[in-house]
């Protein structure tokens, strides 16, 4: 089961890593979406503070679903699913395993780089370790969800913008826990309520999520 | 006369040429650049007085206006040559531009970082979002790293060259506004000085001196990228081979 | 037509896409050493009918088993016995050719290299290439080299010898024939005549 | 001409508007990540009447970008592109048709919401038709970098993500002059200047922009 | 080779795809009438030699002219008078048969309306279903409507017959038969032997 897993995991990040710029892409995106925020504000740096670990969380969010488009519609268009479906390892580890790839990709490298764009919002130093475990039990959620939307949507053309539609609802828990979490830890205050119900929420979403997203690709595949 | 001249430069242009002439060259603006920079440090360093507002720290002057004017230099000469070699072919102005990128990005990257160490004592801030000098600047070192992220997402060198040789001539867009955001924005950044006399002449000569110094700086860059960059273009040719025996 | 040896048992199908019904009562059995060569017009339905026999769709009636066991309902182990092959290559685009072989060979567990499978094919000097720049034909090879390195007891073939050149399509032939001789059994929906020599072939036009 | 560049629009809108959710996507889309900011920032009237515009911006910006990357790649794929590059029709118009098709259906429904959300973020009434000029101004623009972006990593796969770092800083411009048009309006002041720049800058996206697109596509089908 | 009257004529074409070169010094020229047969194996160069024709790519060397003009030069009306079919379809997976074949139509300024195609294509009953849902077969007839309804003098045809059933194939045939002998040419890349009767065929082995 596991070296399934793992076999899984391997392929997908075999395919992501193809071109070097697929790496560093969703890291870029997510530094210049929050860097194009202040432009459309007043530069007024009291108020970039404030504002700073909002953006950071909605970019966190955005860039992370941006990817998740094409978890299954690749495969689905070029007859990989039904060898996928048909290969001897179940489904929902197959999906448990592509969703954990794209998470290495797109949600790791976000949490890496993190710290500095709080840097960039003048985020008191205090809230970092706070901002980092957040976004690392966040995004293990958001991806999960897009797996989710993405499997519903991979038999209708062009889901990016249906996807998002899907999935932004649903994410709004996790952006709520999130941004308290960190704003009670710039506060001073202990940040564990909201990091408790956003593990709790991690939890549930990487348990049931890889059925939920199997179910849905096996009827899309129909 | 045009046809000796197209000949004249087609000569050059071809690959063993470029490399044989190039070879010759590449020292002489070593040269050129170290007496020059040289000589604009001292003058700038010691014998230019202290700015009566700004002190000391004003000497930044001496490489942040020359690094800045290069990184727009730089960027406007690799769309030229990415444009030249789109529309006639000639490989070997790809080759131009695709060496000229990471120098611009440097030069580009230079220009930033003094300017922010020297914001820091003249405006209290390292960095000002919303001011449109600074953001545009930032603009261009994005656009050069988003060039060479295109060009290297290609297998296909030719691919590669024509599709990102599109990109930096969109990209000339910034350049202008670069230069024109001083005037049409209000920025804390300084507007146009040289131009306008607006700087005594003990500061000025040494600024000039670097300034020319930092070109014939980055023609030698320019050429030592190139040229390997021409040798592995060629790698399968055979004047490369020949090349590649006699150095060992 | 069912006999007692069907390792692949259908009875009684029934298909229905949209509101057209396909074919009904569609009933045959197929023994080791025996192949089902699928003909029909140009949507008559063998596409349909060869995803119901690989288990990714279900027909509105009908029975299909293999080894007694309904095929969508086949476990893990099971479903390594069946390799299914459509009209889509499973290729991914941007690996080479070797690459997307052995992500073949680990989730099926295959231990056999790749190596072996690829001179025949005319790939050994496309190994390294990826698949996104081989011709029509060349990336129709690679998808077909699993079948050269699986060990299943099933072949299902959605039209084999599509963008093939003559000699490919002698060699897949070549192989169906080596396979069938094993004891294996295919189904092979084609619009081509299929040449394999003595081996038992039961028609199932639709 | 201008009959060619109607065929193509109106063959980009038929394709748009085979799922109905097309039409309203970008537009909920639009409408969600708006209401998202909120949740992530604490909830202070005065504050989100600061950020409310630069939100606004942001989003119209990432939303019109979104569809983009389908804009090219689609008719790439399913070999629609090799047709349309060897009809009759020039190339840069089918390319401003597509375009335009395109703007029509994320740019104007997204003009056509921004009241609502400046409602909803406290924007003064004031500063509300200077808004919709500079949004109908800016999209455009927008949608014409995303044109490029999209041709140029036509080929590539996965273009989504690269594609934001390849356009996202070209538009800090349009960024920059939209909030300020919006800014300048909210305080009493005159708006000419930013929206002169805007469509300034719409008039030369619009009229070189189709011809580095065509060149773009023809280097991708080579 | 090149005869006086040709239309379409290849001098010293040149090609390379990535290191490796396809072929040098093709040099041929097609007369009104007469058909272009290219046959090579797998990767010879057929569907690189085609796009070459069509002005889809530029060969490293050598000279294609349509009419005296450069292909990749062609001013808008005269592109009308060629029709390029490559191995994909080019039909929008979402829309039915009949709007995309209204697309083509008013694209390419084609006054003849789609139904006349669509029965003997065995389409009729299929017109206003996705091609989405069409099979692989049905979905090449659909792109192959195209011929049906275009006035164009030089077709480009790779592959024309893939996935098509023994009726579907016939029916083709006749059309290019009927193509050639109202004057027009034709290049088709195929591994399938062409049943062209009397017309004249020019072999390009690659
Ligand atoms: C991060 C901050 C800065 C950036 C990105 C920046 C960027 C630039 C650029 C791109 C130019 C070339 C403009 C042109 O040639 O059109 C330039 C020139 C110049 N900069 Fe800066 N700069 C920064 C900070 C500063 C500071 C703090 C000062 C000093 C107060 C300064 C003084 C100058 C001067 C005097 C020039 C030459 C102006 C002329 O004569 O045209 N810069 N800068
Ligand atoms: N982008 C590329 N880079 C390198 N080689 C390529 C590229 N595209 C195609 N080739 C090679 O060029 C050769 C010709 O390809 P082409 O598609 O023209 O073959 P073909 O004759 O049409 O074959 P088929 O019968 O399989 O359709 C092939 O060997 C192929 O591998
Ligand atoms: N989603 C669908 N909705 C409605 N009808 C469908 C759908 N999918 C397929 N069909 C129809 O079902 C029939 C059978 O399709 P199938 O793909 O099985 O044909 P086929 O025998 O494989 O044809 P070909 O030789 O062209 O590959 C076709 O007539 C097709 O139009
Ligand atoms: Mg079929
Ligand atoms: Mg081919």
């Amino acid at each position: 089961m596991l070296a399934d897993l793992l076999n899984v995991i391997r392929r997908d990040l075999t395919i992501a890593f193809r071109h070097w710029s697929e790496l560093v892409n969703p890291l870029v995106f997510f530094i210049i979406v929050a860097t194009l925020f202040p432009l459309a504000l007043s530069p007024d740096i009291a108020q970039l503070r404030d504002v700073g670990m909002g953006v950071l969380w909605v970019a966190a969010l955005l860039s992370s679903i941006l990817g998740l488009d094409g978890l299954f519609r690749s495969d689905t268009d070029d007859g990989s699913m039904e060898q996928l479906v048909l290969s001897p390892i179940p489904l929902s580890i197959t999906v448990l395993g592509k969703t954990i790839a794209h998470w290495l990709v797109s949600g790791v490298p976000l949490v890496a780089v993190s710290p500095l764009v709080a840097m960039a919002f003048y985020l008191p130093m205090a809230a970092w370790d706070t901002l980092i475990i957040a976004l690392l039990l966040a995004t293990p959620t958001l991806s999960m969800l897009g797996a989710i939307g993405a499997a519903l949507t991979v038999t209708l053309k062009r889901g990016g913008s249906i996807l998002g539609l899907l999935i932004l609802p649903l994410t709004g828990p996790v952006l709520i826990f999130g941004a308290r979490a960190t704003d009670l830890a710039a506060q001073g205050e202990s940040p564990a309520g909201p990091l408790y119900l956003l593990a709790a929420l991690a939890a549930l979403a990487v348990s049931l999520g890889p059925l939920a997203s199997a179910a849905a690709l096996r009827v899309g595949l129909e | 006369m045009w046809r000796t001249l197209t000949l004249f430069f087609h000569q050059l242009a071809s690959p063993p040429h470029f490399y044989r002439w190039s070879g010759l060259f590449a020292p002489w603006f070593a040269a050129v650049a170290l007496v020059l920079i040289t000589i604009g440090l001292y003058g700038g360093l010691l014998l230019a007085p202290p700015d009566y507002q700004q002190g000391e720290a004003f000497r930044i002057i001496y490489v942040h206006v020359p690094s800045a004017y290069l990184s727009m230099l730089s960027y406007v000469l690799m769309a030229t040559a990415a444009a030249v070699g789109f529309i006639w072919r000639i490989k070997l102005a790809h080759a131009v531009a695709v060496s000229t990128a990471p120098i611009g990005a440097s030069f580009t990257f230079l220009a930033l970082v003094t300017g922010a160490l020297w914001g820091k004592p003249m405006w209290g801030t390292y960095w000002q979002w919303g001011d449109a000098r600074l953001v545009s600047e930032l603009v261009l070192l994005f656009l050069f790293l988003g060039y060479m992220a295109l060009h290297a997402a290609f297998e296909e060198q030719e691919r590669g060259d024509r599709m990102s040789a599109v990109l930096a001539v969109v990209g000339v867009v910034n350049v202008p506004i670069i230069h024109y955001s001083v005037v049409w924005w209000a920025t804390l950044h300084q507007g146009p000085s040289i131009t306008e006399n607006a700087i005594s002449g003990a500061m000025l000569w040494p600024l000039l001196v670097m300034i020319a110094g930092y070109t014939f700086c980055f023609g030698w860059l320019l050429l030592l990228q190139l040229r390997s960059e021409v040798l592995e273009r060629e790698a399968g040719a055979r004047w490369t081979q020949r090349v590649l025996e006699a150095s060992p | 037509m069912e006999g007692e040896g069907s390792l692949l048992s259908v009875a009684d199908l029934e298909l229905w896409r949209g509101q057209r019904c396909l074919f009904t009562e569609l009933t045959f059995g197929l023994a080791p050493g025996q192949v089902a060569v699928v003909t029909g017009a140009n949507g008559a339905g063998k596409t349909s009918l060869l995803r119901v026999l690989a288990g990714l769709s279900v027909a509105r009636a009908g029975d299909v088993r293999w080894r007694d066991q309904p095929v969508n309902k086949l476990i893990p182990p099971q479903r390594a016995e069946v390799l299914y092959l459509g009209h889509l290559d499973g290729l991914k685009r941007e690996l080479t050719v070797v690459e997307n072989l052995n992500l073949f060979r680990r989730l099926w567990g295959i231990v056999e290299p790749v190596e072996t499978v690829l001179e025949p094919l005319g790939l050994d000097g496309l190994a390294g290439r990826a698949v996104r720049t081989l011709s029509a034909g060349q990336r129709r090879r690679a998808a077909l080299a699993r079948l050269g390195l699986s060990q299943a007891d099933l072949w299902i073939l959605d039209e084999p010898f599509t963008n093939l050149d003559e000699e490919g399509r002698a060699l897949v032939e070549g192989w169906l024939r080596r396979h069938l001789r094993a004891g294996r059994l295919a189904v092979v929906a084609t619009h081509h005549q299929l040449r394999l020599g003595g081996a038992g072939q039961l028609r199932v036009e639709l």
